[in-house]
């Protein structure tokens, strides 16, 4: 039978390797927002595993709401991507620091 | 009847002369200005002598009144009023006569000035301030009237604001009468602190009290109160009198014009110390310390500086110093416990002084304002009345015998003599001295002025020749103006001694004012001479040694500056350094200006520079604003607008959170 | 004018509603607005006679009490009230504001109704601050008078008035909001904002010192004592003639005021503990600043370290009160301490305000404050240099001036205390003299310096009257301080009662 | 072991160079490709925890919506990729550390000794009734209001991405029926005055 541990596991090395792929690539947003996507997946992983080894079903329906709002945000993302890309004619994130103190 | 309008008149008269010439000069103009002083002070002068009359002859007692209550604070209170006993007339008396005398006088002398009207308002003003001072009963208004007499000094000094020594010199004497006024102010202090009243008649009744009492400043250290009080109170005395450490302003106070050197410089306000002293004698005869240590300062004053008085070469800087030194000798008698006898000095220096300072002013006058000694001589003939009168006033500041200086001054030898007080030998000896040295440079400045072959010829003529019309180069005598109230001086320096020496010395004249421990009897030695009254005292005068020894400084001057005026260049030359250490007067000078003036105004800067824009400005204001701004730059910096800055710190945060969450389990 | 008239709030709220009024009428006629304002301020100096003649002075309880409720749920009534304290302070207030408007008159080019609405203003809450009996209420009147003041100084000021003002609010703010601390504490004890409560209120010996440095620091900075008083030379250096006056002669008293009605009553015991440190305080103050002011080149910044040097007689005056009840148990020469610092408050009030206004004519006329700039301005402006030389002498404290009467009374009873304290003390005299007369000398005697001096014009009419009445008060004051005392005799003989019965009772230490 | 750990597995492995290809790889779009292989793969792991109807949903909405969103944004934008993988060799090291670092604490926090079989013992592994039943029962009845919120979070999402990247471009020509309808003769027609121009000279 797989352990619980097994599932948490996995999601801890999906959270670390969307970690890893904001620290290496940091000037390309998109590859950000997909990170970040994945990073929402694996905490999804743990709420389904959870779910599952304690039989209880508001794991699943967190999992619900989380799958709304990270469409919500990644939809949002976007549409923030284009503007920027509209206004600046770039996305690299090191061209973009106007907003600094 | 002395009544309470009667007293006000007295002080009140000669200020409503000030207010309408100081503050309506130009609508009364000049004449309306001196006419309005003049009356003032002469009514004032009558109903003094009117009051003199009625206590030194009627014998009224004396009297103490207040006028109105200055503040009163549960049992302390302090009021403005009168006490006028046998002390307060005659000093009323002399104050009066002089200042009316001077007043007449300045007619002549301030004819062309400027600023006439406003010097007659601050002469009346002066005999206002020092009229309250004499009469008051209470050390609060003793206090009033010392620092106002010092204020008509200070903008009499500057009178003429636009010579700059004037105001240096101006400002050099309020600050020194104002570290006497420290001292004095601690006095009042500890008096009211130990007596529990400012009023005299309360004080003098309260004052044996004083004696046992002793006062710890720090640690173990003991010192008499009585001691203490009175040593402060003489500090004051010391400022207003100029006495040793604290004479510098007088010399420079020539600087204002004559007048007041006679009427402030010389008769009276000097006085004033002596006189406060004479009415604190209650005080005073109870510490033995305090008489020696004003012994002793008062015969320092009185010799050395004679001995600078020698080589002035001002006319009024010669007659300044001898000022100086006949102060010492009022000193030395106060420090004897012959209070009478430096009161009687006090009038009789009053007077005979006002006369030699005047007729230095008329030298002036004639001689256009020229001071100096080295460019005078032969005066004798162009100015007979002055010159008979610096005569009388020579012999009399000498002490000729029959003249008052004569009385007054034995009468201090014959007390400091016979007083066994600690440093009373010094005092004499020292006295002694000074009496031959006085006669010195007495004599040396009549002989220079008024004697001699006529340095003010033509060779130098040319120098500041430019103004005046060839013609009337040659001097000529003042007019009346100045040589009436030169004559009226002239009386009582030579009568007065002889008519009031008896009374005041030996009769009980000051009984109710002065009081003297009865164990001491100062003046003792000389009444045995006096039994059969005052010329046979003046005949006895010419065996004792004070005369010979005014002879033969008398005899010494006339020998080098008539005869044979090159000794006075050889003995210069000779005694070179001696006579370099009386020119610079001590150095006083030099050091009071290095150390106290330069010093203060660099501490102050050091005190502000350092302490208040490096310290407290600098550090804790300015400095905690520089931190915060310095502190929120550097935060500023973290925001750097890199979006995977934030990402790192982001995940950094979380790292940590979970190790420390992972360490903790 | 019976007593039913409700005096007191008249006095704080008649200046505001005129400043009200003139800002309405705004900068189109300035000259109504000007006249408008001076009627107010003579209006509310007449308010002070009935003030005077009805007042009391045999008993020193609270007279023209007006008390209403204002925040019923933290107990805070609008409550006035005056005794010997306020009252003299009131009337100075008045008679500056007058005096203010009046030297303000001409040289104001630059919004000069709002200009005058400030001082309306100010006057108000001054008034408010010295009638106010609640702590509460006399907190709001603390803080509220910084701000007319914070905006005389900040608009018509000189060249660096923003560093200055905002140096001078943040500090006094600074101070304040600790004693804000204290009153909420209190309040939170004893249930009750009202001054008469918290003076009663029995306090342990560290509440009492926690209190007292609470209180200190908020009074410190305002009167200003030694440590915390830089920010009052740039004030002063860039404050306009007149908003300098009101500074020098009313705010600093505020201050002095206040260990009267707080620092000293709410914590006795511990006032008593600290007053050596007060003492040394001032001490240092006025030997000190003394100093410091000897080195100024500045006429304005010599006048405000001057003051420095007088207040810090204020606080000398009051802390040696305890010694001397404590120690030598002589009320009499303690009630003399107290008495002295209320009186040099007052005096220094009407000196100070002279001084810069005197230095104000000269600024009118040259637009400098330098020393070097001037000289010889005697033969020019003979009655200036006659009133100069005059104010001159009342700040050094000659006798028959005002400036005199608080230094004797403060110097005495220090003398009985301690020989020493009284001598640091009379240093003032030397110093006092010292740099007050080396000024005259560089600035008025002397021969002309420069061309600019030489076509000086003497004094107008304006400046006549308000020298005049300065130089009426200072003399009246130092010929005849009796009325000034008697009036503030019972509540100096009750402060003392007061702090002289330890708070203590057996309560834990 | 029996064979659904074997499955897991697998799967877990596909999972993980996945998303690991999602992070390394150089284009954008075989980025993309590759999380859309990650999410494939976890709906089917979630299957294997028997919450099919998240898995089925995690399909449609990421792979259907978001993914695509993704591309169609990815191919819009012409980026110049070079710039952006410029750091990419440098922090490589850094990343992975961090990663490793990361990796190796919620390890040993989620490991077996806390999470293992014994103390969470082996759910039954039939479950009757349908997950997407069970789902419904409970979003409809304890979880409504936040189920209503969720619902208007979308349309704020929606509405605010529209609003964000929609533009109104000056010089597009297009018809607005409704003014079209309104006009009037005048604006259209104008009667001018011409003279008429007779055969001989062309009019006077």
């Amino acid at each position: 039978m797989i352990p619980l541990s097994w599932w948490l596991t996995l999601a801890a090395l999906l959270f670390c390797i969307s970690v890893a792929g904001i620290f290496i690539n940091r000037k390309n947003i998109i590859i950000l927002l997909m990170a970040i996507e994945l990073m929402l997946l694996s905490v999804n992983m743990n709420f389904v595993a959870f779910s599952r080894y304690l039989d209880d079903m508001a794991g699943q329906v967190f999992v619900f709401f989380i799958l709304t709002v990270a469409a919500a945000e990644a939809a949002i993302g976007l549409a923030i991507l284009v503007l920027v890309f509209r206004n600046r004619r770039t996305i690299n994130v090191a061209e973009l620091d106007t907003m600094r103190g | 009847m002395i009544t309470k309008t009667l007293l006000l008149t007295i002080a009140l008269a000669p200020l409503a002369g000030a207010i309408l010439a100081g503050l309506f000069g130009r609508q009364i103009g000049r004449a309306g200005a001196h006419w309005a002083t003049i009356l003032g002070v002469a009514l004032s002068t009558a109903l003094s002598a009117y009051v003199l009359k009625l206590i030194a002859f009627d014998g009224h007692e004396a009297v103490n009144m207040s006028v109105y209550t200055w503040f009163r604070i549960g049992s302390i209170q302090a009021e403005v009023g009168f006490l006028v006993d046998a002390l307060t007339a005659t000093m009323m008396v002399v104050v009066t006569s002089v200042s009316l005398m001077v007043h007449v006088y300045t007619i002549g002398y301030m004819e062309e000035d400027p600023g006439y009207q406003r010097f007659f308002g601050y002469i009346s003003l002066f005999t206002f301030s020092m009229l309250m001072l004499v009469m008051s009963n209470n050390f609060m208004q003793l206090f009033f009237g010392w620092e106002a007499v010092g204020l008509v000094s200070y903008l009499l000094i500057g009178f003429w604001f636009k010579r700059p020594t004037a105001i240096f010199a101006n400002l050099k004497a309020f600050l020194v009468n104002r570290v006497g006024d420290f001292g004095f102010l601690l006095g009042i202090g500890l008096v009211l602190a130990y007596l529990g009243s400012l009023d005299y008649a309360t004080v003098f009744a309260k004052a044996p009290t004083l004696v046992g009492q002793t006062f710890n400043p720090y640690g173990t250290v003991e010192w008499a109160v009585p001691t203490l009080i009175c040593l402060l109170l003489f500090v004051g005395a010391m400022g207003k009198s100029a006495q040793v450490p604290l004479h510098v302003w007088l010399p420079d106070s020539m600087e204002g014009p004559t007048p007041i050197s006679a009427l402030i410089h010389a008769a009276t306000m000097v006085t004033a110390g002596i006189f406060m002293v004479a009415r604190m004698s209650p005080l005073f005869e109870l510490s033995e310390t305090a008489l020696s240590v004003i012994l002793v300062i008062g015969s320092i004053t009185a010799l050395f500086m004679g001995f600078i008085g020698i080589v002035q070469n001002d006319i009024k800087r010669v007659v300044a110093y001898s000022t100086l030194s006949q102060l010492g000798y009022m000193t030395v008698a106060l420090g004897a416990s012959a209070y009478s006898a430096a009161i009687f000095h006090l009038m009789t220096h009053a007077f005979f002084k006002a006369l030699l300072f005047l007729g230095a002013g008329s030298v002036i006058i004639a001689m256009h304002h020229e001071q100096d000694l080295r460019k005078m001589g032969g005066l004798r003939k162009y100015m007979p009345i002055t010159f008979a009168t610096a005569w009388v006033g020579t012999l009399a500041l000498m002490g000729f015998p029959g003249t008052s200086g004569f009385y007054s001054k034995d009468a201090i030898l014959y007390a400091v003599g016979s007083a066994d007080r600690a440093g009373a030998s010094f005092a004499h000896a020292s006295l002694l001295i000074g009496v031959a040295v006085t006669a010195f440079y007495s004599f040396r400045m009549l002989y220079l002025a008024f004697h001699g072959k006529e340095r003010f010829g033509h060779d130098d003529r040319h120098g500041h020749g430019g103004h005046h019309d060839h013609g009337e180069h040659q001097p000529h005598e003042t007019p009346w103006v100045v040589t009436l109230p030169l004559a009226l001086l002239a009386i009582p320096s030579l009568a007065i001694g002889f008519f009031t020496a008896g009374p005041m010395l030996f009769g009980n004249f000051f009984d109710g004012a002065i009081f003297v421990a009865d164990g001491r009897a100062p003046l003792a030695a000389m009444a045995h001479h006096f039994e059969h009254g005052s010329l046979s005292f003046a005949l006895h005068g010419f065996l004792t040694p004070p005369v010979w020894l005014a002879l033969l400084g008398a005899g010494l001057a006339t020998y080098i500056y008539l005869f044979n005026p090159s000794i006075a260049d050889r003995a210069r030359k000779a005694f070179a350094p001696i006579h370099h250490l009386l020119e610079r007067k001590y150095g006083f000078d030099e050091f009071n200006q290095a150390v106290f003036a330069r010093g203060s105004v660099w501490l102050g800067r050091a005190f502000w520079r350092v302490g208040d824009q490096a310290v407290i400005d600098g550090v804790i204001v300015d400095g905690s604003a520089g931190t915060v701004s310095r502190i929120a730059f550097a935060v500023r910096r973290l925001q750097s607008g890199f979006l995977f800055h934030y990402a790192f710190m982001m995940i950094l945060g979380l790292i940590v959170i979970v190790g420390a969450f992972a360490l903790l389990q | 004018m019976s007593a039913d008239w409700p005096l007191l709030s008249l006095l704080v709220w008649l200046p505001i509603a005129g400043a009200v009024a003139v800002l309405v009428a705004g900068d189109r006629n300035a000259g109504a607005a000007k006249w408008l304002a001076l009627l107010v301020s003579l209006a509310t100096l007449a308010l002070c006679l009935p003030l005077w003649s009805n007042f009391d002075s045999s008993t020193s309880a609270m007279q023209f009490v007006e008390r209403t409720p204002w925040i019923t749920s933290f107990a805070v009534d609008y409550h006035l009230g005056i005794d010997g304290f306020s009252l003299p302070l009131i009337v100075l207030t008045c008679i500056v504001t007058v005096l203010v408007l009046i030297a303000g008159w001409e040289v104001i080019e630059y919004k000069p109704s709002q200009y005058v609405a400030a001082f309306l203003a100010l006057a108000g809450l001054m008034n408010g601050v010295f009638a106010a009996q609640d702590a509460l209420l006399f907190y709001v009147f603390f803080e509220g008078m910084l701000i007319p003041m914070f905006i005389i100084i900040g608009v018509w000021g000189g060249p660096r008035r923003v560093y200055a003002t905002m140096k001078f609010f943040l500090y006094t703010f600074l101070g304040s909001v600790f004693m804000l601390l204290g009153l909420i504490y209190l309040y939170l004890k004893g249930q009750s904002f009202q001054l008469a409560d918290l003076q009663t209120m029995s306090l342990s010996m560290s509440e009492q010192t926690w209190l007292f440095f609470a209180f200190l620091l908020a009074f410190a900075v305002k009167i200003p004592m030694w440590p915390v008083h830089t920010w009052l030379p740039d004030a002063h250096v860039e404050a306009p003639t007149g908003g300098s006056m009101v500074l020098a002669a009313v705010m600093l008293k505020i201050g002095g005021y206040g260990f009267l009605r707080f620092s000293l009553p709410i914590a006795p015991d511990a006032s008593a503990e600290f007053a050596w440190l007060i003492i040394a305080m001032s001490l240092i103050a006025v030997v000190y600043i003394g100093f410091v002011a000897l080195a100024q080149q500045d006429m304005k910044k010599l006048i405000a370290y001057s003051s420095i040097s007088h207040m810090g007689f204020v606080t000398l005056g009051l802390f040696i009160a305890f010694a001397l009840v404590a120690k030598s148990n002589s009320p009499d020469t303690a009630a003399l301490g107290v008495q002295g610092a209320m009186v040099q408050m007052i005096s220094h009030g009407f000196v100070s305000a002279a001084m810069f206004g005197a230095v104000g004519v000269l600024y009118d006329r040259v637009h400098s404050r330098q020393i070097a700039d001037y000289g010889g301005v005697v033969n020019t402006m003979p009655w200036f240099a006659t009133f100069m030389v005059f104010f001159a002498m009342a700040n050094c404290g000659l006798p028959g001036t005002s400036g005199f009467v608080g230094e004797f009374m403060v110097i005495l009873a220090a003398a009985k205390h301690s020989l020493g304290i009284a001598a640091l003390a009379a240093v003032t005299l030397i110093l006092g003299a010292a740099y007050t007369l080396w000024l005259v000398k560089r600035v008025i005697f002397g021969d002309v310096a420069n061309s600019q001096v030489a076509e000086l014009s003497d004094l107008n009419g304006r400046e006549w009257v308000v020298l005049g009445t300065l130089a009426f008060f200072v003399l009246f004051i130092g010929l005849w301080p009796a009325p000034v005392v008697d009036v503030m005799q019972s509540s100096v003989e009750a402060l003392l009662r007061h702090i002289t019965t330890s708070k203590l009772m057996g309560l834990p230490g | 072991m029996n064979y659904e750990s074997y499955l897991f597995l697998a799967l877990a492995t596909l999972l993980v160079i996945a998303a690991g290809a999602v992070v390394t790889l150089r284009n954008p779009v075989h980025a993309a490709m590759s999380l859309v292989l990650t999410f494939f793969t976890s709906a089917m792991l979630w299957i294997l925890l028997r919450a099919e109807f998240l898995g089925i949903t995690l399909v449609l909405v990421y792979v259907g919506a978001v993914m695509v969103l993704f591309l169609f944004v990815v191919m819009m934008l012409d980026i110049n990729v070079v710039p952006l993988r410029e750091g990419f060799a440098r922090y490589l090291p850094v990343g992975l550390l961090v990663a490793g670092i990361m990796a190796a604490q919620m390890v040993a926090v989620l490991g077996g000794h806390h999470f293992g079989l014994e103390r969470y013992t082996a759910p039954p592994a039939v479950i009757e009734g349908s997950n997407t039943a069970a789902l419904g029962q409970l979003l409809y009845t304890g979880y409504v209001y936040p189920f209503e919120i969720a619902a208007v979070i979308l349309l704020v999402a929606i509405v605010a991405a529209i609003a964000l990247t929609h533009r109104r471009r000056e010089g597009v020509k297009l018809q607005d029926p409704g003014k079209q309808t309104m006009v009037r003769k005048a604006d259209r027609l104008r009667v001018v005055k011409m003279p008429s121009d007779t055969r001989e000279g062309h009019g006077a």
